[in-house]
């Protein structure tokens, strides 16, 4: 039942991934300085936006999970660190092919392109982290620390561009944009969002199970015998 | 019995144990130094790109060191299972955090009046009193943000087996912005600030340094009550 | 005092303990013999709020020793494998520290007489980094004097004691026992131990297996071979 | 087939061992008796080379033991205070490597039959880091079985045992002993000890003050309170 | 029993120690690579300057990994006097040098597929074959370098407690010529060498290794034995 809901956000995503995509790529028109390369905002900037989102999730489910130490927590903080790096990567490389292409670098030490590695290294990190710690409760009370720690660099990675100049573009707004291009944009977002929410699922389903196959069931209880005490 | 007041006995305490192994203190202050040097036999001898790195390797210096030297301090507590004693006392988990920040943050200052002077005449930098007293505030800020992610992070690998290296892995990334603000910052310090622009990276430093004190100092005791 | 109600501790896909009950009242001497490997260590560790239960509950005058850790252990004292020493530190620095931790201002010249107790008056300002092995269980033993404890854990403490040593142990019990202080006591040393105690628990592969006097107790975990 | 002469130790300002002359035939065991700090680990530590002495010389079959180590201790087995294990290894994996490192070819079934002889076979593929105390104690007094010594150094090797591993312990000890191995037993147990010894010797404050019957030598050291 | 077995059975252990704590060669590798980063962060956005260290960088990151590793390879040992045991069996003590400093010297080599590109790709430094080739040559004898002496060290400072401060001091001094040798060789790899100085300072590593790998195997056994 879950599943199949689930299931089913991962193929709207999917669907709606296929649809802003030929909106973008075929519909909007190009960008005025930039040109066609622009286009790969339309992936860019959703990549963003749910990886931020996914980190926010995980800092909460951190919280949750130092708080009661129910496994569930763990388990969805994991998926939800997972996809965020892995959208993060995306983010990354789409990001050093948009640089190459309208910069004429692969990379610049700018403070957005650089919290955004930081990022990518501090929530790997903590992938890496889990993978050394054999205790299943250790695992989740320090993962769940480290996430903490870590999702301070996330705020900065959104305000940077304000706080600091930068190369990298500070935040539109969609008054300033062309709704031909908010369009695309924002029908992408649901779309990678829903299938962020797809593979994390999956991911913290399988982070339980792990985590079931480790927990072996005690052994039968042997009888107690009890002498009277004089 | 407040935790401040324990605070100060762990405090005193690790700064008993360094004095016994001096040692290590001064392993510390000469591995700061021999990097130092090394940086300057790694990019050569070419002495403008020594002075344009000198900040860049005086607080990589400084990092290091610190990491060492936290490393060092929980081992210390693991060897006969020290901290566990602690806790049975009981010490409040909040009294060992602070104890163990404060004591690694003075542990950097105590390295800066050497490595400060060597680096500056290694990296052939000339300095009047200003910016050598802005150069010190910024010290003191990033060994205070370095102090506090580090405590707790070292207290946390002091239980895994390869702690030496799990530490760095995690620590590193973290303080790149203590890092990348006091890098900036002192370069300033160093050549001169016409645009004005130290002040915005010394409120970044402060802010990193109540955050994490004060985020850490939450955290610590759930990293260390995990047995 | 202490309450356990299904405890189960699991490493890896080991039990060291499991399905375990057990009560123990307010001033009661609690022997606690079993094999090699049995559980006795873990026990102890979980009822100290050093290890986190897999199953099960723990209460210590009602509270939980991992939610309440601090105010617990202001409770309990442990004397435990491990002898919690700082290598560097002189002897009598050490109970320095424990004592100034525990907040009695104790002066110097008190902590001197409590490690001429335990008969460390001569290696006082000796480093504890050098000291033999009974050395350096008499002076963890004194963690039992510096603080005020409702409940001691103690954890083999005869192992690597002279006989003096375990003599004086054995009167420190007897005295803790007569001031009504709960004691659990994990030990092979089961002839010295019995008399000590009120009843006996005995372990064997993590559960509890049986409860009586504790003069049979070491029949009974002989004849588990 | 040892010899000690004049032989003293000094760590910092405290002499741990000071003027012992001792003679230990080929064959004979000798009981190692003596309060907490009295020396006795030291002695053995400088029989085994892990010392160098301050003052005076040691002779093991007529070799010096820093000089000659290798050789010394081809015929020497040693069981201390510590165990000598790394905690990532399994058990197996543990006795495999002293096995290969002293030559003997053994098969992994002749190895776990070791384990199973001192009762873990049941942890064999367990890392060692997660054993109780007994348990590495058992697992450290193999050494004495891998190794084909013609004397073996045993300091407190009862400590932390149940009261089934006392027993082996003590086969063990019977055994070497009808086989001809010379033996050195530093121990507090006496009454278990003394049975299995030829004679007894005894420290105080690092000196030799005392030899004579394994059976007297719990009374000699009662009297030296 | 011949010591060669005996080191090679050394060697095993510890790989099997490695791999069992797979975390510490991870993180010795994520050690380099973030130390790379830190370097570029260090160093500031100016990638001339980069490149003009991009050597220096990746030796000294080599250098702060074998003595991670070195250090955590000797703490494994003293643990619960694991060494020890090893004496007592006995193991000559040439076989636990030339086994230690073996698996130090592979664990470098095996970074170096991981750092080199990083460390090109960082400092946007372009190569041909060639200079790949001699890069990774430079690589070993330099990873075999820090690693004689680097094993010698690790083993008196292991049981430090007790020893005294003069250790580090004499280590740093030992190293920093192969440091040299090793940065000024890469450097002339990444950029060319038009003047034919290479093979000055390969001989001079090559030498530096030979001498090292005899000297120090000569002096463990008495480095070890001091109790
Ligand atoms: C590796 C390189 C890059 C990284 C890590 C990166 C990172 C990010 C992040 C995290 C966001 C979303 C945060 C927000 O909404 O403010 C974002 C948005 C954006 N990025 Fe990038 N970026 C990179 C390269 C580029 C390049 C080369 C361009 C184009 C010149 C670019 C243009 C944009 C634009 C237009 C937005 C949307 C801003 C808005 O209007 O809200 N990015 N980028
Ligand atoms: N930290 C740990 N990791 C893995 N296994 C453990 C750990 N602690 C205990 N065990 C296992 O749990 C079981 C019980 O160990 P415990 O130390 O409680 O025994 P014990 O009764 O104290 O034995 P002993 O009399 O030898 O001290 C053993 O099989 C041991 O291997
Ligand atoms: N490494 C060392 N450094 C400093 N002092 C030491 C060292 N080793 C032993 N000593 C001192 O030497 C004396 C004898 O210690 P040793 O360990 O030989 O005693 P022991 O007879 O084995 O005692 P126990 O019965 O407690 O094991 C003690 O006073 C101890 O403090
Ligand atoms: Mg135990
Ligand atoms: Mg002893």
């Amino acid at each position: 039942m879950k599943r199949s809901i689930v299931g089913g956000i991962g193929l709207v995503g999917v669907a709606l991934l296929l649809v802003g995509s030929y909106i973008g790529l075929f519909v909007a028109p190009p960008e005025r300085h930039m040109g066609e390369v622009q286009r790969i905002m339309y992936v860019h900037v959703p990549c963003a936006w749910v990886a931020l989102l996914a980190f926010t999730a995980a800092f909460v489910l951190a919280i949750g999970s130092l708080w009661s130490d129910r496994e569930g927590w763990d388990a969805w903080m994991t998926g939800a660190i997972e996809t965020g790096v892995v959208l993060n990567a995306l983010l990354l490389v789409q990001g050093m092919i948009w640089a190459r292409a309208t910069w004429g670098v692969w990379w610049d030490w700018d403070v957005r392109l650089t919290t955004s590695l930081i990022m990518a290294l501090l929530f790997a990190g903590i992938l890496a982290l889990r993978s050394f710690i054999p205790e299943a409760e250790r695992r989740q009370t320090w993962s769940a620390i480290a996430t903490i720690v870590a999702y301070v660099d996330v705020p900065l990675v959104y305000f940077c561009v304000r706080w600091w100049r930068s190369l990298h573009q500070v935040q539109s707004t969609p008054d300033t944009m062309d709704p031909a291009m908010v369009l695309p944009l924002r029908i992408n977002s649901f779309a990678i969002l829903g299938i962020a929410i797809w593979f994390a699922w999956q991911r913290a389903r399988l982070e339980f199970e792990r985590r079931r196959a480790e927990a072996v069931d005690p052994p039968a209880a042997l009888p107690v015998e009890e002498v009277e005490i004089a | 019995m407040s935790w401040v007041r324990q605070a100060v006995i762990v405090l005193k305490k690790d700064a008993l144990l360094e004095w016994r192994g001096r040692s290590r203190f001064v392993s510390v202050l000469l591995f700061g130094v021999v990097t130092l040097l090394l940086f300057s036999f790694a990019v050569g001898p070419d002495s403008s790109a020594l002075r344009a790195g000198a900040a860049g390797f005086l607080v990589l210096a400084l990092l290091l060191s610190s990491t060492l030297g936290l490393a060092e301090s929980f081992r210390l507590e693991q060897e006969d299972r020290g901290l566990e004693g602690l806790l049975l006392v009981p010490v409040e988990p909040l009294a060992i955090f602070y104890g163990k920040a404060l004591g690694s943050t003075l542990l950097l200052l105590v390295l800066a009046p050497v490595l400060v002077p060597i680096a500056l005449v290694l990296y052939a930098v000339e300095l009047d009193w200003l910016s050598l007293g802005q150069l010190l505030g910024i010290w003191l800020l990033a060994a205070a943000g370095l102090s506090a992610p580090g405590t707790l992070y070292a207290a946390m690998t002091s239980r895994l087996r390869s702690q030496d290296v799990v530490l760095p892995v995690l620590l590193f990334p973290l303080v790149v912005p203590v890092l990348l603000g006091s890098v900036k910052a002192m370069a300033l310090a160093l050549a001169g600030d016409p645009m004005e622009q130290m002040r915005s990276w010394l409120l970044l430093l402060a802010g990193f340094d109540v955050i994490y004190w004060s985020l850490c100092g939450v955290l610590f005791p759930f990293a260390i009550e995990e047995g | 005092l202490v309450s356990v109600r299904g405890l189960g501790r699991r490493f890896g896909r080991h039990w060291a303990l499991a399905h375990v009950d057990l009560d123990i009242e307010a001033g009661a001497v609690v022997l606690l013999a079993g094999p090699n490997g049995s559980g006795k260590t873990t026990l102890l560790r979980l009822l100290a709020g050093l290890y986190r239960p897999t199953t099960g509950t723990v209460r210590v005058a009602g509270e939980d020793p991992r939610r309440d850790a601090v105010s617990c252990r202001e409770r309990l004292a442990m004397v435990s494998h491990h002898a919690f020493l700082y290598e560097r530190l002189t002897a009598l620095e050490t109970v320095r520290l424990w004592a100034g931790l525990s907040d009695r201002d104790a002066t110097d010249e008190a902590l001197a007489e409590l490690l001429d107790e335990v008969g460390l008056a001569g290696s006082r300002d000796q480093l504890v980094g050098g000291f033999s092995a009974g050395m350096r269980k008499r002076l963890t033993l004194l963690r039992t004097r510096l603080e005020q404890p409702a409940l001691v854990l103690w954890d083999e403490p005869f192992s690597s004691l002279d006989a003096a040593g375990r003599d004086l142990l054995r009167t420190w019990i007897a005295e803790f026992r007569r001031r009504g202080v709960t004691m659990l006591l994990a030990t092979h040393d089961l002839d010295v131990a019995a008399e000590l105690c009120d009843r006996a628990v005995v372990l064997r592969s993590g559960q509890k297996v049986w409860t009586g006097p504790p003069l049979d107790a070491g029949r009974r975990v002989e004849a588990m071979r």
